[in-house]
Parts: C-alpha cells; sequence; structure tokens
C-alpha cells in the first residue's frame, strides 16, 4: 500500500475501532499517529526520491474519478499533522487539566485527523467541501466536549463553518458549470479571466476565509478555541485552520488566472497585515490567558495571508516557502502555547492573565514553554519563526516599494512582542501564596514544552531546510 | 405547451421564494418551522420538474420527514412564540440586491456550457457494475465522496452525544396512532427496502432508503413501539457503524490486496456496491433515528 | 380506443381540479378549525382520487396503475387519520379533561 | 430565459436569502433555518445547471444527493447544540 | 397536463395564506397535509406529463410520508403543550 494512504488510512480506522469497541483509551490514538507519522515519512522519503505521483481513486480516468496527489508539500504536511496530533495525544493522556480523559476526545481527534490528510491529498474542488464539513462537524464536536458553557460558542462556530461551506459550495458549482471538471489540476490549464470564474472564485476565497479565520472573518475564532477543552484548542489552532489556508492557496497559486492572482493580491495582502495589527492589540487587551492565545492564532494567520498576497502579486517564489514555514513554525509554537496556557490556568485555578502573577515560580516548566513557544512567534533567533520570517522579510527588503508591507511585518512583529512579554512580565512577579488545592504536574509540564523545543529545532537545519523547501514547496 | 410551463414554473417559484420569506422573517418559531417544511415539499417538487427523481426522493424524506421531526423536536413550550425580530441592519438588507445581480450575471451564461462529465459517465456505466449513472457516480466514480459523507453523519451523532438529551418524555399515544402506526410500520420497511433495491437500475439508493426508514423509525418511537435506543446498546452501535467500517474495510482492502484504493475488482463491483449500499442504508437509519430521539444520556453534561 | 379514453379522462382530472379548488377555498372560508380540517382532508382526498382515476385512464402499464391505486389508499387512510389526530390535538387543547373518556372529534 | 436560467435565478435568490436572514436574526432556529435555505439555494443552482446537458447530469446529481446527506446531518447537530444552549440559559436563570 | 399541475399549485399558493395566517397550531398544520395530497398530485401529473415512471415513486414516498409524519409531529406538539 501507498504510504500516504496508509498515512490517512491509520487514524480513520483506529476511529471506527474505538468506537466499535468503546474504547477511549488513549494509547491506540497514541499509536496510530505514530504509525501515521512513520508512513508520512516513508511518503515523504518515497517523493523525494521518485517525485510527485497521482493516485487516481477507483482506477478511473481523471476528470472522472477523484485524485490523490502526493508531492513533497503533502507528505511534509501529513508528517506535521500526524507530529502534532502525536504531541498533543501525549499531553492530554498525562494531563489532569486536559479534559479529555474518558470523553469522546480520542476517537473525533483521530477523525480530525484523518480528514485533515484526506484535505492534503485530496485535488478535488468537490471533495475538498465534504472534507471541509466533516473537518468542521469534527471540530464542533470536540469543542462541545467542554461542557455547556461551550455550547454557544460551539454553536456559532458551526454555523459560520456551515455559511462558509455554503459560499464556497455556490462558487464550486459556479466552476463547475463553466467548465465541466471539478479536478483541480485539470482546471488550472482551463480557467480564464472572465466574469464567472472571477465571481466564483470571490466567492470561494470568502467562504474559505471565513473557515480559515483570516481577517476581517475572524471573529467566530477566539471563544471557539478559548473555550474548548485545552488539548482540542491545540489542535484547532495547530491545525484545523491550516486546512481552509491549504485549499486558499492550492485555488490561488496552482489554479486562478495569474492576472487575477495580480489583482487580488494586495487585497489579501492588506487583509494579512490588518489582522496582524488589530488581533495584535485585541491580544494585548484581553483578560483571559486562553482569549489571549487565541487572538494570538489570528494574528499569526496575517503572516501567511501576507505572504500568500505577496507571492500573487509579485510571484516571488520564496513566498512560497515563507508562506509553509509559517504554518509549520506557527503549528508547533501555537501547540505549545495553548498546552501550556492550558496547563498553567489549570493549575493556578483561573483563566485571568492576571492569574499568571509569579507562573515562574508556581509552574516554572509550562510558563518557560509559554515563553519559548512565544519568542517563535514574535521571531526571536534561532527559532521556526524566525526563519520564516527571514525568508518573507528577503523579497520585501530588496525592492524599496515594498518596504511599507516590510513595515507591517515590523508592526505585527511589535504587537506580537507586546503581548508575549505582556505575560512574561507578568510571571516574574513574587508569586501569590498557593491555592489551597495547588498541586502542580511537573511532567504534563514538560510535554507542553515538546513541541516549542521542536520548533527551535527547526532552526539547527535552518539553511537547509530553506533550500530544500524551495526545491519542494510548489 | 410552453405557456403552461411557466404557469408552472412561475407559481413554483413564487411558492419557494414566499415560503423561504415566511419562513425566515415569521413571527412566531412554530410558523416558520412550518413554513420551512413546506418549503421541502416544494422543492421535492422543483427537484422532479428538473428531472431528478433522486434528488426528489431524498428531499420527500428528509425535507418532509426528517427535517420536519427534528425541527419539531426542538420546539419549546417556552420561547416557541416569543420570536426576537432583530433591527434590520443596513447592510444586511443593501448587500442582497448588488449579490444578486453580481451572482445572476455570473451565472448568465452557464446554461450554454457544456462538460465532457456526463458523457464520461455513459461510456463507463457498463464497467461500474450498476446501470445507473447517478448510483454509479456515487458508488463507484466517486465512491471517496461517499465514503466521507457518511463519517459525516457519524461525526454528527458523536457531537450530539456530548450534549442535553433531547427534552422530556413523549406522551402516551392515542389507539388510534399506535394502529395507524402498526399497519405503516411494514409499509415503510418494504417502501425503504425496494427503494435500496432498485437502486441499481433506476433513481434511489441507500440514502434515500436510509432516510425513509428514519422517518419510519422516528415515527415509531414516539409512539412507544420501538424501544428506547442509544449508543449504549451495541447492536444499535454495530449499526450505526456498520457503513463507514465496511467502506473503510473494501477501501483498505482495496488498496492492500487489490488494484488501488476503493478500486473494486472487475466482475465483484456488483456484489460490493450493493453490501455498501446495504450497510449504508442501515448506517444512516439508525443515525438519523438516533439524531432525532436518541434519549439516553450517558455521558456527563 | 386509446384517444377517446384519453379525451375521457379529462372529466375526471377536471373534476379533480374543481375538488381540489373548493377544499383551497373551503381552508380560507371556513370559520373554525373542525370544519377547516373536513374541507381539507374530505375535498382533496376525493380530488386525489379523482386525478389519479384519469391518469390511470392514461397509463401505459399496470405497475403504473398498481403505484397510483396504492397512493390513493394511502393518501384516503392518512387523510382521515390526520384529520382525527389534529381534531383530537385540538379538542385537548380546548378541554383537556375530555382526555379521561374517548370522545370523537365532532362529525 | 430558459427554465435552466429561471431555476439558476431563483436558486441564487433563494441563497440570499439564507444569508440574509443570517446576517439579520438571532433567534438560533431561524439561524438554522437560514442555513438550510442557502443550502437548498446552492443545490437548486447545481441542479439547475445539471439540466444543461442531455440527459440530464448524473455527476451534478449525485454531488447533490450528497450534499443534501451533509446538510441534514449538520443540521441535527445545530438544532441540537442550539436547544442545549437555551436550556443552559434557562439553568442559569433558575 | 402542465397546466392543470400549474393550477394545483396555484390552489397550494392559495392555501398558503391560511398557513401564514394560522391562527391555532392545528390550523398551520392543515396546510402541510394539503401541501402532502397537492404535492403527490403534482408529481403523479408531472411523471405522466414529462414521461418520468420515476416520479410516481417520489409520489408513493411523499403519500407514505404523509401518513407517517404528522404521528411524529403531533406527538411533539403534545409535548410541547400550550
Amino acid at each position: 500500500m501507498n504510504p500516504a494512504l496508509l498515512s490517512l488510512l491509520t487514524p480513520l480506522a483506529t476511529a471506527i475501532l474505538m468506537l466499535l469497541c468503546r474504547s477511549r483509551a488513549a494509547v491506540w490514538t497514541i499509536a496510530a499517529s505514530l504509525l501515521s507519522l512513520v508512513a508520512a515519512i516513508a511518503a515523504l522519503y518515497q517523493v523525494t526520491t521518485d517525485g510527485s505521483q497521482l493516485i487516481h481513486l477507483g482506477g478511473w480516468e481523471s476528470p472522472l474519478a477523484i485524485r490523490f496527489r502526493v508531492t513533497a508539500l503533502s507528505a511534509l504536511l501529513l508528517a506535521f499533522t500526524a507530529l502534532i496530533h502525536l504531541l498533543v495525544g501525549l499531553y492530554a493522556a498525562r494531563s489532569r487539566h486536559s479534559q479529555t480523559r474518558n470523553t469522546d476526545y480520542w476517537p473525533l481527534s483521530c477523525f480530525l485527523h484523518a480528514s485533515l490528510a484526506s484535505l492534503w491529498l485530496s485535488t478535488d474542488l468537490f471533495n475538498w467541501y465534504v472534507i471541509l464539513e466533516l473537518l468542521g462537524l469534527t471540530a464542533v464536536a470536540l469543542v462541545s466536549l467542554a461542557g455547556t458553557k461551550a455550547h454557544r460558542a460551539a454553536f456559532n462556530y458551526l454555523l459560520l463553518s456551515l455559511a462558509a461551506s455554503l459560499c464556497y459550495l455556490l462558487g464550486v458549482a459556479l466552476l463547475y458549470g463553466r467548465y465541466g471538471v471539478l479536478d483541480s489540476l485539470l482546471l488550472a490549464d482551463m480557467l480564464e479571466a472572465d466574469h464567472t470564474t472571477r465571481t466564483a472564485l470571490l466567492v470561494i476565497t470568502l467562504g474559505l476565509m471565513l473557515k480559515a479565520a483570516l481577517w476581517p472573518l475572524h471573529l467566530w475564532l477566539p471563544p471557539a478555541h478559548a473555550g474548548a477543552p485545552t488539548a482540542v484548542s491545540a489542535l484547532l489552532s495547530a491545525l484545523v485552520v491550516k486546512g481552509p489556508l491549504f485549499v486558499l492557496w492550492m485555488l490561488w497559486s496552482q489554479v486562478a488566472p495569474v492576472e487575477l492572482g495580480r489583482q487580488a493580491g494586495p487585497a489579501m495582502a492588506a487583509a494579512g497585515v490588518a489582522a496582524l495589527v488589530s488581533a495584535g492589540w485585541s491580544a494585548c487587551r484581553t483578560p483571559h490567558i486562553k482569549t489571549l492565545v487565541a487572538y494570538s492564532t489570528v494574528a499569526q494567520l496575517g503572516y501567511a495571508l501576507l505572504a500568500l498576497g505577496m507571492l500573487l502579486r509579485w510571484g516571488v517564489r520564496e513566498l512560497h516557502v515563507a508562506l509553509w514555514l509559517f504554518v509549520f513554525a506557527h503549528g508547533l509554537a501555537k501547540a505549545s502555547m495553548f498546552l501550556a496556557a492550558g496547563e498553567m490556568q489549570s493549575t493556578l485555578g483561573s483563566k485571568k492573565v492576571s492569574a499568571l502573577r509569579g507562573a515562574t515560580q508556581t509552574v516554572p516548566v509550562a510558563m518557560f514553554a509559554f515563553a519559548v513557544a512565544g519568542g517563535s512567534l514574535i521571531g526571536l533567533p534561532p527559532s521556526g519563526g524566525f526563519l520564516a520570517k527571514w525568508v518573507l522579510l528577503q523579497p520585501l527588503l530588496l525592492e524599496p516599494s515594498h518596504w511599507p508591507w516590510a513595515l507591517g511585518v515590523l508592526l505585527g512583529t511589535l504587537a506580537s512582542a507586546a503581548y508575549v512579554f505582556r505575560v512574561i512580565a507578568l510571571s516574574f512577579d513574587r508569586a501569590p501564596p498557593p491555592r489551597p488545592d495547588y498541586n502542580p504536574d511537573p511532567v504534563a509540564q514538560w510535554l507542553t514544552l515538546l513541541p516549542a523545543l521542536l520548533v527551535w529545532g527547526m532552526a539547527l537545519g535552518g539553511e537547509t531546510l530553506i533550500l530544500w523547501m524551495s526545491g519542494v514547496a510548489y | 405547451m410552453p405557456d403552461a410551463e411557466w404557469l408552472f414554473d412561475g407559481t413554483l417559484g413564487i411558492l419557494l421564494l414566499v415560503l423561504a420569506g415566511a419562513a425566515l422573517h415569521a413571527r412566531s418559531l412554530y410558523a416558520a418551522v412550518v413554513m420551512f417544511i413546506a418549503l421541502g415539499l416544494m422543492l421535492a417538487l422543483t427537484w422532479a420538474r428538473l428531472g431528478a427523481p433522486d434528488l426528489a426522493l431524498a428531499e420527500a424524506a428528509i425535507g418532509a420527514g426528517v427535517t420536519g421531526a427534528l425541527l419539531f423536536s426542538t420546539l419549546y413550550k417556552a420561547g416557541m412564540d416569543r420570536h426576537k425580530r432583530a433591527t434590520p441592519n443596513r447592510i444586511a438588507l443593501l448587500l442582497p440586491g448588488l449579490a444578486f445581480l453580481l451572482l445572476l450575471t455570473a451565472a448568465w451564461p452557464l446554461p450554454e456550457m457544456h462538460s465532457p462529465l456526463p458523457d464520461q459517465v455513459m461510456a463507463h456505466l457498463k464497467d461500474s457494475g450498476v446501470s445507473h449513472p447517478v448510483t454509479a457516480v456515487l458508488l463507484n466514480f466517486r465512491a471517496w465522496d461517499t465514503l466521507l459523507e457518511v463519517s459525516v453523519v457519524l461525526i454528527a451523532l458523536l457531537g450530539v452525544r456530548q450534549l442535553y438529551p433531547s427534552h422530556g418524555e413523549v406522551p402516551t399515544p392515542w389507539p388510534l396512532m399506535l394502529a395507524w402506526g402498526r399497519l405503516l410500520a411494514p409499509l415503510t420497511v418494504i417502501v425503504g427496502g425496494y427503494l435500496l433495491w432498485r437502486g441499481t437500475d433506476a433513481p434511489g439508493g441507500a440514502f434515500q432508503a436510509g432516510t425513509v426508514l428514519a422517518a419510519g423509525g422516528v415515527a415509531l418511537r414516539l409512539i412507544g413501539v420501538l424501544p428506547p435506543l442509544g449508543w449504549h446498546q451495541w447492536p444499535v452501535r454495530l449499526l450505526v457503524l456498520a457503513g463507514v467500517l465496511v467502506f473503510v474495510a473494501v477501501a483498505a482492502l482495496t488498496a492492500w490486496l487489490g488494484q488501488g484504493w476503493l478500486h473494486y475488482p472487475t466482475g465483484s463491483s456488483k456484489v460490493l456496491i450493493l453490501l455498501i449500499e446495504l450497510m449504508a442504508t442501515a448506517s444512516i437509519a439508525t443515525t438519523l433515528t438516533l439524531l432525532v430521539v436518541g434519549e439516553k444520556r450517558e455521558l456527563r453534561p | 380506443m386509446t384517444d377517446w379514453l384519453a379525451l375521457l379522462s379529462w372529466v375526471p382530472l377536471l373534476a379533480g381540479a374543481f375538488f381540489f379548488l373548493a377544499g383551497t377555498v373551503g381552508l380560507l372560508r371556513f370559520p373554525d378549525i373542525y370544519s377547516r380540517l373536513h374541507a381539507i382532508t374530505k375535498a382533496d382526498t376525493l380530488g386525489l382520487g379523482l386525478v389519479t382515476l384519469g391518469l390511470i385512464m392514461r397509463a401505459e402499464n399496470w405497475q403504473a396503475v398498481a403505484v397510483m391505486v396504492l397512493i390513493w389508499l394511502l393518501m384516503m387512510g392518512s387523510g382521515a387519520t390526520t384529520c382525527q389526530l389534529l381534531a383530537r390535538y385540538q379538542q385537548d387543547l380546548e378541554a383537556p379533561d375530555a382526555d379521561k373518556e374517548p370522545v370523537h372529534a365532532r362529525r | 430565459m430558459s427554465t435552466t436560467l429561471f431555476y439558476l435565478a431563483i436558486g441564487i435568490g433563494l441563497w440570499l436569502m439564507g444569508l440574509h436572514g443570517l446576517l439579520a436574526t438571532r433567534q438560533s432556529i431561524i439561524l438554522v433555518l437560514a442555513i438550510n435555505i442557502m443550502s437548498s439555494g446552492t443545490f437548486m443552482v447545481m441542479v439547475a445547471l445539471a439540466t444543461h446537458s442531455d440527459p440530464v447530469d448524473p455527476v451534478l446529481q449525485a454531488l447533490v444527493v450528497t450534499g443534501l446527506v451533509v446538510a441534514v446531518s449538520a443540521t441535527a447537530l445545530a438544532l441540537r447544540l442550539a436547544a442545549s444552549r437555551r436550556r443552559r440559559t434557562e439553568d442559569d436563570a433558575t | 397536463m402542465m397546466a392543470l399541475a400549474g393550477f394545483l399549485l396555484l390552489t397550494a399558493l392559495a392555501g398558503l395564506w391560511r398557513l401564514l395566517r394560522g391562527p391555532t397550531r392545528a390550523d398551520r398544520l392543515l396546510p402541510i397535509q394539503f401541501f402532502g395530497t397537492t404535492g403527490t398530485t403534482v408529481l403523479l401529473i408531472l411523471a405522466q406529463a414529462q414521461q418520468q415512471p420515476a416520479l410516481r415513486i417520489v409520489a408513493l414516498l411523499l403519500a407514505l410520508l404523509a401518513a407517517v409524519v404528522p404521528i411524529a409531529l403531533v406527538q411533539y406538539l403534545r409535548r410541547v403543550g400550550d
């Protein structure tokens, strides 16, 4: 069997078997994500040696069948998904505060993993619609695990996710009516810049931006991500919003006509900068720890949108690398940050940022994880975030006419520095006397640090990574 | 008789728009829900008019059956007649006009376009194992979509499991209800089975059959003919999971031993498709029934 | 043979349409719920029956006839039952004590 | 104006009415209805497009069958979430 | 034949008024029953007029649901109370 398919099949089959046997054992999920990770790495190896491959599902010819495409990027994304699922699963299995014990978290997270894996592989517009619905419903079910207090956020999340899917579907219907195929690779050669195509792409883009919580359609994200159980928040922020982003990237950079991309690029880049500044500002103002981290997700997605917009406007190929480096660095850092934030707020017994006063003494390792992950989000060297920002800034600084955009990146960096240091500064205060139920769990705290260490590890092989990705990332 | 067609189309169009508008702006929730059920009926007529009997079947069973019961099950004593009217948002009023023009001009040239896919479907229909093109697309050419779709139904049930059970006890049925329900039960099963069986060579199939059975299941549960159903009962669980389980098993086996993911071996396509359809029908019927009337609460709130 | 049958079939078809119209007028104009119930369930079932009869006269094969007869039977049953159910529901709302003994809807 | 175009226009109209309802309402059940009306509009666009080939395009019809089942599952989850949400506010009030 | 179907739809459109007006809950369920009957008839006519025998099965399904669903709806309504 093709290793990429194995990487998809493992979590799917595990989820079904766990449901059938009513087993809620963490160990199965962890084993499945480990196996999926190994398979994804095997697929990555295969792709880098033999080149990318197309799988025709059902063995039919291309416009008829749905096709999977295994490229280096999709194999990398498969590995990334499995890795995050594994790391979050390890934490969720260990921590008392993960709010996942004896719940349906385990099968649902496996479904989440499987639907993301099929998203990375698929190239079919309608298949993406079904996957996005699957992803959205799974995410909503996971958010509602947190109990009644999260139901309001879950309901709004579900409604917006459905509305976004319907926008996307209307656009797909228009494209199908115009060109008669659903396969994005075939569409790439056919698309013309006429009114129908333009409108279809507009509707699709609005839908995907709403799903990926890109500014200004991000308002549903902070309550949903902050209200979810900690492990779920990490999965949602690190992985789920990247799904629609991937589709958006595929459509605009591979399918849409170049001149349409040129017109749309500046608008996307501007929305990216606006996201950086406004969500950064909101993160500085919010009183709750997890809401702060959630706003930071919105802000960080602004970098990806900025990179995509400029990629479309100027066609600089390095920006592909910047975009995906951002996705990987942000995923790892944000997983760490959400896990640390959740662990700290549960250990200290308050959701308020002010409760973190003296956290360096009470929950030192989790606070360290938060700071390390925050460093990557700001883009401090030597971290994955720094690498991404470095690749993004290079083409911006070379051309004087691009400097206003570079200023936007600078503002975003300042905003992220502000909200990260807001927490860090508070944590170095003298700690108040601990609450009576204060009972820290060092192992769980170390597990929250793991993804953050990996994102700093990305910088070790920084130059090779950039070079390699420039060769494969499109 | 083009004029007669216009009379029909025009009336249907007005009915659809009026019902949709009334459902959104009715004074009471109850009225809105009833309007919406009527809209479902009219949609089924529209699909029939547009030459899509498969869809008319599905819409009749879903729109007039399952969704209606679902909406009624969420109506409560409190808040049923109190419908908060939001102040009309100026953006919400201005944008639709512009958007309608934009979309309509985008759709204007589409009726003249031609797609290569229908011809391809017809060309490969004889290799697909079934003779009804819609079923061939659903269960062979685009079977992966269908697998994911069956998973979506399952996920919806898993999501509902995390919530409160539906409200309260059902009142004791009147004798007339019991008698009528018992009379209809076998008929529902027969019609469902017939839809499933004819799906390979005529409109019908797993989803239509599953939804009809679910509509019957809901009614029977509400008059107490069916026992309480819940996830904790293993036969129920097996039925819910059967569709995805068989589908994934076929996918895995064809990828591992056969020629590729969901590539049915020549000659056995029809058997495999029938097996998958049978299991999917069972799953969809059980899952939709549980979605409406599943009441046992086993998880913490 | 078939031609005059097709022509003749317009008689029940149009009669059916008339009964639908009558049912609608009843639905709109009758004063209370019970009489409106009768208007709908009686007149429309009759209308459906007549239209079905007209269509049966034009049907090509016996399967179509069988399906149509089945539909007609079902509709007669459901018309009568729904009428009873709704009337009883309405009566329970108006006089909840009547629930104790089997009072039938006003005929 | 052909039949296809007429139903395309009705479909777009329904889609927009649903979207408008989504923006203009706060009542949770009405919101769910709005989403459903939006999806019906999308499906109508697809089914109307299916009539442009002869015989009717089976691919689009199959896609709409898939879409219908997805929509009903999502509706079920949304309605139960809405009920659960209201139940919580009732619990808080008492 | 299409004219006949169109006429039936027009009566349905008129019946809509009762649906909008009410006044009682049962009053609003009446048009649903009415729409079910009309819809079934229209489907039968369409099956004849458009030469699509499959639509008869749709009509059968609609008739079956028109028989089954009122049971569920009335039970739910009774549960709701007033």
